[in-house]
Order: C-alpha cells, then structure tokens, then sequence
C-alpha cells in the first residue's frame, strides 16, 4: 500500500536518501523532513506548532536540553536502544538525561578545533590557539558565526579545564582574548558560507569548527584539514528524539532504532551532507573496514589518537551553555565583538 | 427606508474598502499585536513566558551594540536608496522618453525577469564574482592588475542591496515618469527651460511621488534584509536583521527580537509616513 | 539635434550596462548549474547534468515548485485585488479611519521577516492554520498586497479625476464607470501590481519556512540548500525558474506585440 | 406639471474656508434657457457642477420636478454637462466619447451608431470620427464634448462656456443648433457663458452672479435696460456711472449734482428715492452723442478722447472727463466718420435726460 | 534694423496624412500686434506652435530677426506661448507656475518675487498666489497661465485664445493691459483668437485663415470693410451677400442682376470687372436700412423677418428675401423702438449704392 508518512523536524541531510531510503523501504514510510537551520528557529517552530506536528526532532546535544526543558520531548526508554554496542562515553551522554529521564539518542557527533588551509597553515602551525594571531593571517582568519564553539575555543586557550564553566576574571580574560583577535578576522559565516570562504581561500583559518567542514571541502578536492590543537577541542553531538504527542511514536522508535543500528550509524558516518564520527563500535568496523581513508581523518581508527582515545585523555570538551554565566552574556558580547 | 440605489452604493463601496482591512484584520491585526505583546515576555528556562515587563526594552535600549547595527542600518538603507534612485532615475529616463514604444516594453520585461529567480539565489551567485579568486579578481589579475576580494565590505553591500532593489525602483520610476503630461515638458522647454533643467524643474517635481515611493521601498527593502548582510557582507556589517538573528541565539530570546522589530517598524512607519506626506505634497 | 542623438546614445548604453548588471548573477548562476564541482570556484570544472538530476528526481523540490506555483498564482490575483481596492478606495472614498487602514496596509514590509514569520506562525497556530499551504497563502497575501497598493495607488494619483465623474455624469453607474474608465487607465499598472506580487511570493522564504511547516516552496529548498549544504542544485533551481520566467515573459511580450501591430493597422 | 423644473433652495457649496457658492435660490422653469453669467470665479462652474452632482453641496436643497436630487447619485441624476475642462476620454476614439453615454444606457449598437453619426455631422466633426481626441484642435474638441452630451437628448442640460474655443461664425451655427434643439425636445438649457451676446441672443432668463450670489435675474432685455446695481452695470460694461446726489425733485425733471457738473433727469426714474441720497446714473454707451461743440442737450460734459476701439461696424470711444471720470461712447462707424475726431481730441458728451437710469449707489 | 521681425516662408506642416498648415507666407513687422483668426481646425494653433517649435515644420523656413530658427530647439527661441490647453504645472503654486520662466532665465529670488507679485496682481490673482493650480475656477487659470508668459517679457510673445475663458469685463481689462505692455515694451505679439471684438480692437493687422492659408492680410478696418472673399466676408459675419451678374456699367452707378431684383451700384467699386460677370454683393448689416414702406433707395428688396436677436444695444434682425437669401441688419436698440414690427412682418431693405462691395464669385 501506499506509504505512512513520518515528519522530522531536522538540520539539513538527516533525511535525503542516502540517509533514509533502507529505512523508508523496509518500513514502506516516507519520511517528510522540514530542514531547519538554527536551533532557536526550530525551537520556535515548535513551540508555535501543535504538539504532534513532528514525530522525530533531531538536534544538537544543547538544544535537547532546552527541548526537554521546554517539554517538547517524549521520554525515551534507554532499554529501546542498542547504547551497548556504544562507546562509554556515550551510553550515559549528559545532555540526552535529564535526571533519570532519557530524551535522546546520540546518533554521531565531531570535534571542533582549527580548520586551515594545508597550503597557508601546515598541521603543525596548527597545533595551538595562538596560531590565529599570526601576522601571516591578518585579515585572513574566519569564524562560524556562533559563539559556544568560538568562546569555547579561546577558553581553552586561555588555559580553561572546563571551557564553559568559568569564573567572573577568566571571563573577562576569555573578553580580552577574544577582542584582541578581532583585527585578523576577515568574517563571520554561516555553514554555506565557511565552506565557500575557505574553499576559494578568503580565509586560511577557522577556529571552532571541524571536520563536518573540512571533510565536505576535501571531497571536493580542497586541501584543508582540522587539527586539535594542543589547548584541546570542542565536541559537538548530534541526536534523535520524538517529538512530543507524536502520533507515531511507535515509528519513529524504529527510526531512531535503526539509526543507532549497524547500518544506520555506517550511513550517518558517511552522510552526503557532512561526514562525523559515529558512537557504535559496530559502525567503527564497518567504517574501518570499507572506507579506511575517510574512518582515519574523522579519527576513526584503532590505535592511540583516535578520536575515543582524545575524549579519554582530556583534550575534547563537550560543548555546553555556559555554567557561570548566563547565555544571554555569552550572545551578548558576540554581539559586541562582532560589532567593535 | 432603504433605496436600491443606496443598497448599491454600499456595495460598491464595501467591495472595495472592505476586503483589504478585513484580510488585514483577521490575519495581520493579530500577529502584529502578538509581535508588540511579545516584546514584553519573558523567557524562563529556553521558553517564552507571557507577562508584562520592561526588561527587554531597557536591555535593548541601553546596548550599544543595538544603537551602532541600528545607525549602520539607517546609513546603509539610506545610502542604497540614494544609490539605487540615482541609478534607476537615468535609466527610467531613458526607457520612458528615448525608447520606442517595443523596446520600451522589452526592456521593462528583461527588468523584471530577474525579479523571478530567488533572491537567494542571485545574491549566493554574485559571491562567486566577488569572492576571493571569483571571477572579477581573475578578470582583473588577467589583465595584469591585482585587486583584493571584495566580498565582505562595503561595496558588496550594495551590489547585494542594488540588485534587490533596482528593478522595483526603475518599475516604479518609470510608470510615474510615463504617465507625465508631456505637453507640461514642451511648457517648459517653451519657457526657456533647458534640456539640462528639464528634469530638475518638471520631470522631478512632476514624478516625485513616484521617485520617492520607489526610494521608499528601496529604504525598506534594504533597511530589513537580512541575506546580502549575511552572505556578502560576510556577517561582519552587523544590521539590525542580522541583530535579530543573533538576540535569538541567547537562548530563545525571541522577545528582545520582538523589540528591536517593534523599533524597526516604528522607525519605517516614521519614514514611510514623512516620504508619503512629502511624495504627495502639492508643491 | 546631436545631443539629443548622443543621449540616447548614453541612456542607452547605461540601460544595458544596468541590465549587465541584473543578470551577472543569473548568468553565472546558469554556467554553474552545469559545473560538476560542488563549489563555484574558477577554475570550473567538467560539464555535468548532475545537479539538473537530482533536483528533478527530488520529490522535495518538485513538490517545492509546485507549491510556489500554486501558492504565487493563487496569492497574486488576491493580492492585486486587495491592493487594487485599497488604492481605488483610498482615491476614490473617503471614509472614516481611512488613514488608519492605509498605514496597517502599508505596514507588513516594514517588518522583518523573521520575527513576523514567528508572530505570523503563533497566531496562524491559534486559528488552526498553521503548516498548511492556506497559511502560507494567507501570509504572502498580507505580504505582497501592500506592493500591489503603492504601484496602483502611484498611477491613481497621475489619473485626472474628472473622467471617473464625467462618465458618471452621462449615466454611466459607478459599475460602468469603474468597467469603462477605470480599467482601461490602470491596466499596465496593475499587471505590473500582479507580477510584482508574483515575484514577491516566489521570494519569500522566512515567513513562508515558519508557517508553511512541512509545506516547502522553492525559496525555502533554495535557503536550506543554501545554509546547511552549499550546493550547486540552488544554480540548477535559479536556473530553472530563470527559463521559466522569461519564457513566461516572451509569451506575454507576443501577445502584446501582436495586439499591437494589430492596433497600429488599424489607425 | 409644474412649470418649475429645477429648484434651488438656500444652496451654499465651500471649499475648505473659500466660500464658492452662498445661500444661492434659484428657479428654473421647464424647456427654458437659462444664462448664467458672473465675472470670473463666481461660481457658476461650481453652480453647474453641484447640479450634476460632482460636487456635494454644503448645505440646502436642490429638487428636479419636484423631487429631491442633491442626495442622489451623479448617475442617476440624468443632467449631462459639457465641462469647461472637457474631461473627454483620452483613450477613446472621437466617435466612442461621443457614443459613451448611450453606451451607459445600454442603446444596441446600430442605434448609438446612427445617433452619434448624425451628431457628429451636425457639429462639423464626420471627418474626425475615428480619430484620437488628442489630435483635434481647441474647437474641435469642444464640439466633441458638446455632441457627447447632445446625443443623449436630456432633459435638461448642463453647459459651462461650451462655445468658448469657437469662432464666431460656427458659435452663431451652434448657437442656432442649441435654440432649435431647445425648442424641438423642450430641453432644459442652464449654459453658463461669458459672452453677452451668446447669453442676450438665447437665453429666456439671464441670471448675474457674483461671488457665489446671484445679483440679478431677468430676461436679458431687462436685464439690459435695468441693471439693479453698478455692478451688474459695469460688468455688462457700455455704460458710463457717475456717482451724483440727488438735489431737487420738480414735475419734469430732477437736478442731481456731480463732480463733473449737474444733470437734469426726468422725474419719473427717481420715483424711490430721497432728496440729498447718493446715487448712480447710469448712461448706456449708445445713448451718448458727442459733438465738437456740445449746447443740443441739458446734460453735458466736457471731456478728452482717450482711447478708440474699431468693433466692426461700431466704434466704441473711451473718454475721459476733467474729474477723471470714464466715459464710454459707442458710435457707429459711418457716423463717426463725419466727425473729424482723433484720440486726444476735445469733445462734448451729452446725453437726455430720459436716457439716464438712476440706482441706490 | 530691418521691421520685418518673423517672417514665415512657404512652412507646411502635415500630420500623417491631414495638412495642417500649407505652404503658408507671413511676414511679422516688429512691435506689432498681430490676430489671427480662422474656423476651427484651420491650422492657427499649429501655427503658433510652429512658431514655437513644438511642433516640427514638415516644409519651409521660419526666420527671426533674419535668423533661421525653425531647426532651433523651443528653448533656445525664447518664443514664450500661451497656451490654448493651459499646460499649467499642476506640482507648482499659482506664484510657482508664473515664476517658471525667470527662473529659468537666472532670475534671483527677490526679482521673481517682484514682478511675478506685480503681475499677478495686474491680472487680479493676487489672494491666488499660493494656491495649487487645480483649485482655480477656469478664468483664472487662463490668467495664470497668461501671467506665466507675460512676467519673462519676451520680444515675441504668442498668444492662443488667452482671454476665451474671461468674462467680457475682465476680457476688456486684459486687452488693455496687453496693448499697454505692447505699446511699452514693443513686444511683438501674435495672437490667436476667435473673438472679432478682441482681433479688431487690439490688432494692428489681421490674418485670416482657412484650411491651413492665409485667405486675407490687413489692418483691421481694411479687412472688415474690403474682404476679398465671400469666405471672408462669411467668416466676419454681419453681412448679406448677394449673387450678382453684372449687366451694364455707366458713369455713374453700376447695374446688376440678381434673383432678388436688380441693384445699383457705385461705378468706383466696379473698376477691375467685365459685363456679364458673376459677381458677390456684400452689404454690411449696418448699412442696411429697413422701412415698413420703401422707396428711399435705388436698392430695395421686400422681405420677411425670421429672427432677431437683441445684443446689448444693438438688435440684429434676420430676414429672408422672396427668394431664399438671407438677409442681416444690423440696427440700434433706440431706433427699433420707433418701428412698429416683430417677427414675420413684411419690411422693405435698402441700402446706398456706395456701400455695396463687389468681389469675385
Ligand atoms: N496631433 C494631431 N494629429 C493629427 N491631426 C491634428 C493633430 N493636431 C491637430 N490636428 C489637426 O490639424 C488641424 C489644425 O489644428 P489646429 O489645432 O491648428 O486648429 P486651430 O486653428 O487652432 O483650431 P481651433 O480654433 O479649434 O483651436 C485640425 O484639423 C486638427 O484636427
Ligand atoms: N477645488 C477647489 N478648491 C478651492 N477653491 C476652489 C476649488 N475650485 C474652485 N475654487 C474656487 O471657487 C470659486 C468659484 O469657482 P468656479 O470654478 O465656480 O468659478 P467660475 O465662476 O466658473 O469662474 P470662471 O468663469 O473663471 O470659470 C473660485 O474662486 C475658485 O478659486
Ligand atoms: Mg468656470
Ligand atoms: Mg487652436
């Protein structure tokens, strides 16, 4: 018979077909995507929209706890989901519990560090912070237009254990930092136009991004790459939960089932959209074994400095809200640096 | 009693003033009210709480970030309209008075056109001409001169606002500037006005509404777009469109949107009211 | 004599620098749709019907236009009446509050559109309208009407009132006089209302992202290709449109060429 | 039936705080013609215009065969105007402006074709037909708002100066057109002119405004003979005024004193007034005779050719008295020829005392 | 310096296929005021326009102060016109609209004030100064627009039915006040009007026209006592014309034959002719006498009367010969009286030998 239709709400690529099509055909569903592109808009539509409107959300790890805040996410019941065939560290991820409530499932996530053209910035240039003061790059230094990946950064440099979580004079220092780094900053890109300006070379340099850009710009023949640098690197996770009052929530368990699967995770490994590093062990081997090149740059590999090997050793901070500070602080001065 | 005629007359009446602040009522009315209700909200825990108080608008007002987006927008809208009027006047001009009547209509059509194709789309091709190693640059470093990127300044600014806004102004332009008596300009030129006054002394003055109906869209349209300070300007021009999409990223802070919108729609309001006034002032 | 030839000359050259300019974008937005890179970056690439592919076998995008047609060609004649009856009521009538209804109609482009697209989505909500192609057609409707009202109300007050009332005076109803006077002085003004509505719709895409839900047009498919996947499918998008307008447009010039020519034998 | 047609009560039209039209009453019989004159910017346009109903009047009545119209719709008054601004249609053709108001009738085709034919033919226009209204002449085009409304045979018709652009020779034409019509359909005409004669030679009642009143109404003989003010005397110029004081009263004449001197008046013009009043007399230009060496009249003045203006058949002499006072002399041309005058010449005015018309000053 | 100020050589001026003006001669004397008049439609416009230069010639050249100007552009011919549409500045005031032209011409802001207040007050506009064009009755936007041309004081100035819309009063006034600034500033004026009284009373030669030529050239009192055509003769109107066939000459007086009897007519008048030609008689309508008995003149025709039409202090009185041919007199108010006739009694016409004219059929 015809299809049933399952909505999601999702950043753009979790839904074409390189992503869903097994899903959609084992299941005969079609799933309708509406793409967002900022978590704010997309907590906006929802809380606008009536409940039921969207049967899977997927989001940032940030935005899953404003979404459960907010009462926009079913519960999830942990025993549904393969967490054994995870990583550790991602069976019990913080921002997916709140209490002893689960609200989402990991489906992949990154590091963020530095991003540079190999031919301006070799990797090992890269290796700190302090690289984007380089007088070489005045004027050719970019950021992503966001400031949790951005101030997270820098914090680290300053010497911050725990990037977000810092106190009234490491605050201000993290301020001074920042603003000194204003003079070398040639913009301030949305995902398109980081892409492009470092595609074309009208920056060499991005902090606070990753290798879900620079893995996209390399399969298109640029020579970039990301690098951690020694201060540490920021993470980035991506998840799956379902909407509140979905009518088909049965579905939609299914959906988040097969994607925290074998296959499901070897697909979001490789989406079209961007590349990222996946949490299931099965879908590590499989990388690991199919496509060994793409698995080494993502950090996907066996052996010491593989991205799980980073996490353990200390130099990869979750990307959180501010713990001290209020956002609002935090957006604030973005605003004031973007403005000065 | 009520005549037939009058029935009529009411009906005329009514199918014209009627439908559109009726249509305005039931879908405009309301959202424009929960835009200035909303200025007063609170957000509690990422969600937006219904209340009354004045913390946005004190937090808004008192940044100064907001007041240097807010006379950046000013400076920039002005100067597109400016810009963009200047450009447009000549060429509405050329097409009304010294085109014959199919070329006229050719040329008006090919303005339009590209009104068609998304926005969005125009603006994500002109980073192509602008961008470092994009097409200008190789232009000019083929003919033996280097030239710096010119995406993210200024200048790409207005390519992005004039190529918004062109062809409305030269549409718009040129309609007042067709329907012009010309028997009022062989007046003139009877009185001893010049070919070079002409325009200053009747073609301006006799399709002012026009000229500045169409620089009032211009103003609008630049003052609140937010893709050719994203994607040309590079997010470094800080507008106030650009502003409202970087207050929401405090989590949700839709409400202190809300106020900068309500100031932006004010200050059009203001804008737009004096240029009408001054657009349809007899002398 | 030779000035007069020379400024045409100029005007001229200056129109076609401008049209250059309009359609810079457009032409490189076309050489691009057939690049087989994935960034507009010179050099170019191979020629590839890649990206033409894959929009035309995306269900997403083919159902994205079909709603931008739907909802322009339906948002358009609505606009341009309702634009039209301002203009004609605020020349013709005067009523009590008739500021007041000028001011809100001119009031929605003075917006922006991201935060009315939310207010647009809440209330719309309320009324249980949201995420359904009605509630994009209600919002562009409200959007695009106050374009459809400045242009038509700007050729009004060019119009010499008297004819309106001399027709009235030789019997004809203020039905008749509107059919037979006020029509054929507003035509163009409000053809041109109804295209530029037709482009304003096809525009949109902020408010029509927040209240369409999962109804797409092509703006919104245009804007998250161009957020979050920089893809050369938006050239092939543009390009589309692109062919289809000015073929659209090419029909229309026909037509009134052939009228006319017609007219010109005639007389 | 009523003879009354039209009925003006109290009407009074501002514009703004210009008053154009105050308490004005008029009657106006069926089938007759009515003139309207007044110097410029009196208001008769706004008269004819409130009439159709373009303008709405700020206060008092206007009834049509006894019916009130002043609320009605333009269109469903039935009074066509010819405008003084034309208004004809600028994208209509000479026979579709002229066909238009049959048109609004909803007249078949082949009627408005034959109607507006024959209109066209009998304004001189059948080569104009299909011609834009922009490519015709000043005259030409008022003959095109004129058959636009005569086509439509009203009964009653609005005029506001609609022979202004033609020369003499076709306004006598048309003006033998608009009597014959009055009389074959018995057409109200309410035709405001500036011209006298368009006004004296066919209008049944002449009505004199002036600033938004009406100042005197009358058929034209008397209003011709018996201006009821100076103003109305000199705006129907050919008069000369000399302000005098009315001093003694005898059976046969009256002596009344002036700057320039004494006259004799008989008796029966004085009948209403006082010894000592002020007064007017008012001397029509074709009453006065000058002669080089005066002494055949009681009253004479003494007085300077200023000016000389060759009307035609008439010569009309602008003379100057010692005290400034103007006065107008009209001779005819053969007459004048006998006199051997030029402009700066002496000459003796005079004039009978029966010729004098006397008015409250 | 040569008088001839504008001379008009052979100009033709077609639109599409109509001939507007054809191949017309017209030299202009400097300081002179020239009147042209014509039937509707009979190219004076376009004649001024050409002058102008709003319109192009098709043929011909247009000379000023010797100079070739018709290949000038209207701004540089300082050749200010009136226009017969008014073409007001609807976006100006009043004050506005007649500053234009100083403006124009440099002028600085306390200049144009001056003049511009001085003439609007002249014409009577002065409490207008401020007002927008379109509030204005019809006469007084015909004196703005006038006002607008008279402030530059032009050496040329061209004028097309500037007074049309004025009442007679004002008319009278105004034509003063052009002659005035004529005779004070030497403008040569051309003006176009319909009005006989205004061409005859302010023009120091008329040129009649028909279809595009010139029919007749003269000073005033030539035209109207010597036209050379029926067509003029016509066109002035006031006068009968009899077809004639001449039957013997004598010393004396002249013989002629005509379907109304035979009539006499002074040799002198006879000169340039031959025996059995045909031949026009004009008889003004102010030479002609009527009687209820006859027999006082050589020439008599027994007719009835149709119409008569009183004008002021004149009546003229249509009659109709046995024969068909319509007869006009002209007679004064006073002398009617003492006739005791009306409509459609019998009267006997006459007129004096020596005010017969004869021209060519
Ligand atoms: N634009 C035009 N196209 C075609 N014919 C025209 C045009 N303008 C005028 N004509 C014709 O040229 C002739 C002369 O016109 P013109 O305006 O000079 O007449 P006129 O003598 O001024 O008449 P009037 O006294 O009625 O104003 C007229 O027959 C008129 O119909
Ligand atoms: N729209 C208007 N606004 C203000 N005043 C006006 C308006 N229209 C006319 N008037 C004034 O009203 C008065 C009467 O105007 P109206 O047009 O009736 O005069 P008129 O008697 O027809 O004069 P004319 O013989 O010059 O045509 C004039 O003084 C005029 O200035
Ligand atoms: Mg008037
Ligand atoms: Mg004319």
């Amino acid at each position: 018979g015809s299809p049933t239709t399952l909505t999601m709400l999702a950043w753009y690529g979790q839904a074409e077909p390189d992503a869903v099509e097994e899903f959609e055909r084992l299941y005969n569903v079609k799933i309708i995507p509406k793409y967002y592109v900022g978590g704010e808009q997309m907590i906006a539509l929802l809380a606008q929209s009536p409940p039921g409107t969207y049967d899977i959300i997927h989001a940032d790890a940030e935005y899953v706890q404003q979404l459960a805040a907010a009462n926009f996410l079913e519960k999830l019941d942990a025993e549904d989901y393969p967490f054994d065939d995870f990583y550790s560290e991602f069976q019990n991820f913080p921002g997916h519990w709140i209490g002893k409530d689960l609200y989402a499932v990991i489906s992949r996530f990154g590091f963020l560090g530095i991003s540079h053209n190999l031919d301006v910035v070799s990797v090992k240039e890269a290796s700190s912070y302090k690289l984007l003061w380089d007088k070489k790059l005045k004027n050719r230094v970019g950021h992503f237009d966001w400031h949790l990946p951005n101030l997270g950064a820098l914090s680290l440099l300053n010497g911050n254990s725990s990037p977000y979580s810092i106190n009234k004079t490491s605050w201000n220092n993290l301020k001074k930092t920042t603003l000194s780094l204003k003079p070398q900053i040639r913009g301030f890109y949305d995902y398109g136009g980081v892409l492009s300006s470092l595609k074309n070379g009208e920056v060499s340099v991005i902090p606070g991004i990753g290798e879900w850009i620079t893995g996209v710009l390399r399969r298109d023949g640029a020579n970039v790459t990301t690098t951690i640098p020694e201060e540490g690197g920021i993470q980035f996770t991506e998840s799956f939960s379902i909407g509140k009052n979905s009518r088909k929530a049965e579905l939609a368990r299914k959906f988040i089932q097969y994607m925290a699967g074998e296959k499901g995770q070897y697909r979001l490994a490789n989406l079209n959209v961007f590349p990222a590093i996946i949490p299931s062990k099965k879908g590590w081997k499989r990388m690991i074994a199919e496509k060994p090149m793409e698995a080494k740059h993502l950090g996907m590999f066996n052996g010491s400095g593989n991205a799980i090997d980073l996490i353990q050793r200390g130099r990869i901070h979750i990307r959180e809200l501010p713990h001290q500070q209020s956002l609002e602080d935090w957006n604030d001065f973005w605003s004031e640096y973007k403005g000065s | 009693m009520i005549s037939k005629s009058s029935i009529s007359k009411k009906l005329y009446t009514g199918l014209w003033s009627i439908p559109l602040p009726l249509w305005f009522t039931l879908f405009f009315v309301g959202p424009i009210l929960l835009l200035f209700w909303l200025s007063f909200w609170d957000v509690k825990n990422f969600v937006m709480v219904p209340g009354f108080n004045l913390d946005n608008w004190e937090k808004i007002l008192g940044a100064n970030y907001f007041w240097s987006a807010y006379t950046r927008t000013i400076l920039f809208a002005l100067g597109t309209a400016i810009l963009t009027t200047a450009i447009a006047f000549p060429a509405s001009l050329t097409i009304a008075y010294l085109m014959p009547l199919k070329a006229r209509l050719v040329v008006l059509g090919l303005i339009i056109v590209p009104f068609f194709t998304s926005y969005l789309v125009r603006i994500y091709s002109w980073q192509v001409y602008l961008s470092e190693n994009g097409i200008i640059q190789n232009a000019f470093s083929y003919i033996g001169i280097n030239i710096a990127s010119m995406l993210n300044s200024p200048l790409a600014l207005y390519i992005g606002f004039v190529t918004l806004t062109l062809p409305l102004a030269i549409i718009i332009q040129s309609i007042s500037v067709l329907s012009l008596d010309k028997s009022l300009i062989d007046a003139a030129y009877n009185l001893g006005c010049g070919p070079k006054r002409i325009i200053s002394a009747v073609i301006i003055p006799a399709a002012k509404p026009g000229i500045i109906i169409g620089a009032l869209f211009v103003f609008i349209f630049s003052f609140g777009d937010f893709v050719t300070p994203t994607y040309l300007g590079g997010g470094k021009y800080t507008t106030l469109s650009i502003l409202i999409a970087d207050t929401v990223k405090s989590g949700q802070q839709w409400p202190r949107a809300a106020v900068i919108s309500v100031i932006m729609i004010i200050t059009l309001l203001i804008t737009a009211m004096c240029s009408i006034a001054y657009a349809y002032r007899k002398r | 004599m030779k000035t007069r030839k020379l400024t045409r000359y100029i005007g001229v050259v200056f129109c076609s620098i401008i049209l250059i300019f309009l359609y810079a974008p457009i032409i490189s937005n076309f050489i691009f749709s057939f690049n087989s890179l994935r960034f507009p970056t010179i050099p170019l690439g191979s020629f590839s019907w890649e990206w033409y592919q894959l929009i035309l076998n995306d269900s997403l995008v083919i159902n994205a236009f079909k709603n931008t047609l739907i909802v322009g060609f339906i948002v358009a004649p609505i606009a341009t009446f309702m634009g039209f009856a301002a203009a004609y009521s605020d020349y013709r009538f005067n009523f009590f509050g008739k500021k007041l209804v000028m001011v809100f109609a001119l009031m929605p482009p003075l917006i922006p559109l991201v935060v009315i697209g939310l207010a647009m989505l809440a209330y719309l909500s309320r009324i249980g309208l949201s995420g359904t192609l009605p509630a994009i057609i209600v919002s562009h409707v409200v959007l695009t009407s106050p374009f459809a009202m400045a242009i038509i109300r700007l050729r009004f007050s060019q119009i010499e009132s008297d004819l309106e009332f001399a027709a009235q005076n030789l019997g004809a109803t203020n039905w008749l006089a509107f059919k037979e006077i006020i029509i054929p002085m507003v035509k163009n003004s409000v053809i041109t209302a109804f295209l530029m509505c037709l482009a304003v719709s096809f525009d949109e895409y902020a408010v029509t992202w927040f209240v369409g839900g999962l109804e797409e047009t092509s703006s919104v498919r245009v804007l998250s290709f161009l957020q979050s996947a920089v893809s050369p499918r938006i050239n092939a998008i543009g390009s589309i449109t692109f062919a289809v307008s000015i073929l659209l447009l090419l029909g229309a010039q026909y037509f009134v060429f052939k009228k006319l020519n017609q007219d010109i034998k005639k007389s | 039936m009523d003879s009354t047609h039209i009925s003006l009560k109290k009407i009074s039209k501002m514009y703004g705080n210009n008053i154009a039209i105050e308490n004005l009453d008029l009657d106006i019989e069926r089938g007759k013609f009515i003139a309207i004159m007044g110097p410029s910017g009196c208001g008769k346009s706004t008269l004819l215009r409130s009439l159709a109903g373009l303008e709405s009047i700020t206060s008092g009545s206007i009834t049509c065969n006894g019916e009130e119209i002043s609320k009605l719709e333009i269109w469903e008054r039935n009074t066509p105007l010819v405008w003084q601004s034309l208004a004809l249609f600028p994208f209509l053709t000479v026979q579709q402006n002229v066909e238009f108001g049959l048109k609004m009738r909803g007249e078949k085709a082949e009627v408005r074709k034959t109607k507006s034919e024959s209109w066209l033919k009998r304004l001189g226009l059948e080569s104009f037909a299909n011609r834009n209204v922009d490519q015709l002449s000043g005259g030409q085009r008022q003959r095109v708002a004129l058959a636009r409304c005569l086509v439509t045979e009203p009964s009653v018709l609005l005029l506001d100066e609609p022979l202004s652009a033609l020369d003499a020779h076709l306004s006598v034409k048309m003006q033998g057109e608009l009597k014959r019509l009055q009389r074959e359909l018995g057409i109200t005409f309410i035709y405001v002119t500036h011209s006298h004669s368009e006004a004296f030679s066919m209008a049944d009642k002449v009505v004199i405004m002036n600033q938004g009143k009406i100042e005197q109404e009358g058929s034209p003989k008397d209003i011709y003979l018996h201006p009821i003010s100076s103003f109305v005397a000199n705006f129907l110029g050919g008069s000369s005024i000399f302000k005098c004081t009315l001093k003694s009263i005898s059976s046969q004449y009256s002596l009344l004193e002036s700057n320039d001197g004494s006259f004799k008046s008989s008796t029966e013009s004085i009948k209403h007034f006082i010894l000592e009043q002020s007064l007017n007399m008012i001397v029509r230009a074709d009453q006065i005779t000058i002669t080089t060496e005066g002494g055949w009249s009681e009253n004479e003045v003494l007085c300077q050719i200023i000016g000389e203006e060759f009307i035609g058949a008439l010569v009309n002499l602008r003379l100057q008295s010692k005290n400034g006072t103007e006065i107008i002399v009209q001779q005819q041309q053969r007459d004048m020829e006998k006199l051997d005058i030029e402009i700066g010449s002496s000459v003796v005015a005079g004039w009978h005392p029966e010729d004098c018309y006397l008015i409250t000053n």
